[in-house]
């Protein structure tokens, strides 16, 4: 970007309103000075390709295999979590929340976007749409259904919403046929959206099904 | 401020429509819009709360109408031109036309990782004794500030339980305006969610949300 | 349903800007979207509470971002579609590809003034004896029907007194989804603005607002 | 329009697209026989030309000669206002209120824009505003401040928010140097704001200012 914004003025044209209005901007506060174009891919680089999902699936498969892990998990999120080096931005003040046969945990942020990046990277449009923002407080059930998740009568629902700096991670229940595998292999169950509360973790049929375990 | 982007409990925005394997970003620009936000943090010495309040008071049919990094993009331009960093015509432009104002910190790329994993704690020391304790009945409080709030609209005048005392953290009501962060103790608060929406809602069913002190009675 | 059309108690749409000698109406479309609505109502069969609904179930950021003819005209052509009236094509292309639908009544010219002057009143015989007398304290249920409703979100959970008693009306919760009118009590419902808006409101203003039987429990 | 409706293709390109959009829809609904374009024309002349807050500001200046009929007016606004054969439609249910040295009068619709329109005509842009129709009930003194009044610090303010067919018309009190008018010259204080609560009554020498009496 940092010589693409050099000579934006010839190839301007070919951008929409919005990316010719970014460029521009961009464009600008690299010459006052003001932002290190490098910094800039750093950025972008860390929330796109090292920063994700895969993260907290690894503190979720260690709590299913590990109870001391789970324990402290539990009691103190961000010090587990910092197990594994992930720690931070919208990331320090961090709770575990877990699902149990009578209680289905589910995160929103209805007032913006507050998600836990961390762990889970930014967040999916989904998450930042009005739709989800509105009704995940008032029709989560609702809710569950636009994401094929259908909980069993008993199951109450406890949603959280992120209005603080505090932020919610959620511990699927560790799904049936997952008995003697590696942990490893129990983060290719855990998915994102079991994480936010908006699906489950998968079963290793389902994961294969997915293609996210061979 | 009692604003559209205090969205809980609105009913007419549609279904919720996940996307399959989807990407971090869906178009350079967003990465560009994303990227520059986080980077004028330093420079810019703006909160996360005045960063959000520029977002939240954007006229409510264009905040209804961007999509998410058209909002980060207002925001941030509005930030940049009111704390003097470049002037509206200079955004336009996409050009220098006055010297550049002197800033005092400037992300660099080789601190991005430490800058990051160090984020911005919200946790501030005591100064006082937490008022309420886990297990007490609280009312959340029926306030309409004009300003940045944190206080959800659906919850005001609503009675819940405490469940969680958090600490002392900053106050984004003041933070976000540059008046101090005048920490206030911060609690999870448990409602039932037939107590914030009515006898239709399913029994059992729970919300919890973090409320500062001053956003609370006790009952 | 709780949507953006309930504005009561938003603050970031800025100031009113009244505007001197304002005409009646502001261009020769608006003219006509105003006359079409009012005389497309006897062929098409609607009720107000019909037109009401399909104005404010509107797409929030359209409904934002829209002028008040232009919602008007939204509404109608929704309205228009559904009753079966002309298909989208045709009001796309604005010519008639199929026959029309046959319909009870037409509003002549020379009936204007008559059904102007004779309107709809919405009172009905009572059925039942009213609930509540005047000078009872009530409080505004929290009820968050998905459907029409003319319960404004501010007033839900709180604590007012019958002023009036308006006789039985229509009820639009129903009437809006052809579900029949069910007649219910209406009454005057005075709030404290300390009720409503918390104690930063002025001590003595008050807010009056037309309540029915079922959005009130007795306190 | 009628006419005008008939060759609408040729000059389409010169319409805004709302207003090309409204012309096709009408010659549509025309077509099929639904509407009566005579009877199109008629509406708007009714609204444009002979209904508006004049016939509002005759009921009020009525009132303020008239105890008896004020007495009818405050008790039975239909009935009172029908003395002028103005009646029907958005007017069905009719209520007057008082303004007093104690308290004024606000009426707002917070759910759309209903309005009296016998006694006021269709409202104008301001009062189906978003501004408007959210501040009136939470920020009433703000919102009259944008019209350039400012109450007596001991004045309450009621605000009426019409949720029901109920339509609400505010008496505004009878200025001070106004003694002895006419009715009709009377008639000729009470704007629309006044009726509706954004405005007081003019004086006789804010009414000769403004053009509304030689």
């Amino acid at each position: 970007m940092n010589d693409e914004a050099d000579h934006h003025h010839h190839d301007h044209a070919e951008l929409s309103p919005v990316a010719a209005r970014v460029r521009a901007l961009e464009s600008l506060l690299v010459e006052k000075g003001y932002v290190d174009p490098a910094a800039l891919d750093e950025l972008i680089d860390t929330y796109e390709t090292r920063i994700g999902p895969q993260n907290g699936a690894r503190v979720v498969a260690r709590a299913w295999v590990d109870p001391a892990y789970r324990e402290r998990l539990m009691t103190n999120a961000g010090a587990a979590i910092a197990d594994f080096g992930y720690s931070g931005r919208q990331g320090e003040h961090m709770v575990a929340v877990e699902n149990t046969p009578d209680t289905h945990n589910l995160v929103v942020c209805t007032l913006c976007s507050c998600y836990p990046w961390p762990v889970l990277g930014v967040p999916p449009v989904w998450y930042k749409s009005p739709a989800y923002r509105s009704r995940a407080v008032i029709d989560p059930r609702g809710v569950l259904a636009e994401f094929g998740l259908s909980l069993p009568e008993a199951v109450s629902i406890r949603v959280w919403d992120s209005t603080a700096e505090m932020r919610y991670l959620v511990v699927p229940m560790r799904p049936e046929g997952s008995e003697g595998m590696s942990e490893d292999a129990l983060a290719a169950l855990v998915t994102r959206d079991s994480m936010v509360g908006t699906g489950l973790a998968l079963t290793p049929e389902e994961a294969r099904k997915a293609g996210r375990v061979t | 401020m009692n604003g559209v982007h205090d969205m809980g409990g609105f009913q007419g925005f549609g279904p919720v429509e996940p996307e399959a394997d989807e990407p971090v970003f869906h178009a350079e620009w967003e990465r560009r819009v994303f990227a520059l936000t986080l980077a004028m943090s330093p420079p810019g010495g703006w909160t996360l709360d005045t960063s959000r309040y520029m977002r939240e008071s954007l006229p409510p049919a264009q905040y209804l109408s961007s999509t998410y990094y058209e909002i980060w993009l207002a925001a941030l331009e509005r930030l940049i031109v009111e704390r003097g960093l470049a002037s509206p015509q200079e955004i336009e432009a996409g050009r220098s036309q006055e010297p550049a104002k002197p800033v005092k910190r400037r992300l660099k790329a080789e601190d991005v990782a430490v800058t990051l994993g160090r984020g911005g704690p919200a946790l501030r020391e005591a100064g006082t004794k937490a008022r309420f304790a886990e297990g007490e009945a609280v009312r959340a409080r029926n306030l309409n500030p004009t300003g940045h709030t944190r206080l959800p609209r659906y919850v005001r005048g609503r009675e819940g339980t405490i469940v969680a005392v958090h600490g002392c953290h900053v106050f984004p009501d003041t933070n976000a305006h540059g008046l101090g962060e005048q920490p206030h103790w911060l609690y999870g608060v448990e409602f039932t969610a037939r107590e914030l929406w009515g006898p239709e809602a399913r029994a059992g069913d729970t919300l919890r949300v973090d409320l500062w002190e001053p956003y609370l009675d006790p009952v």
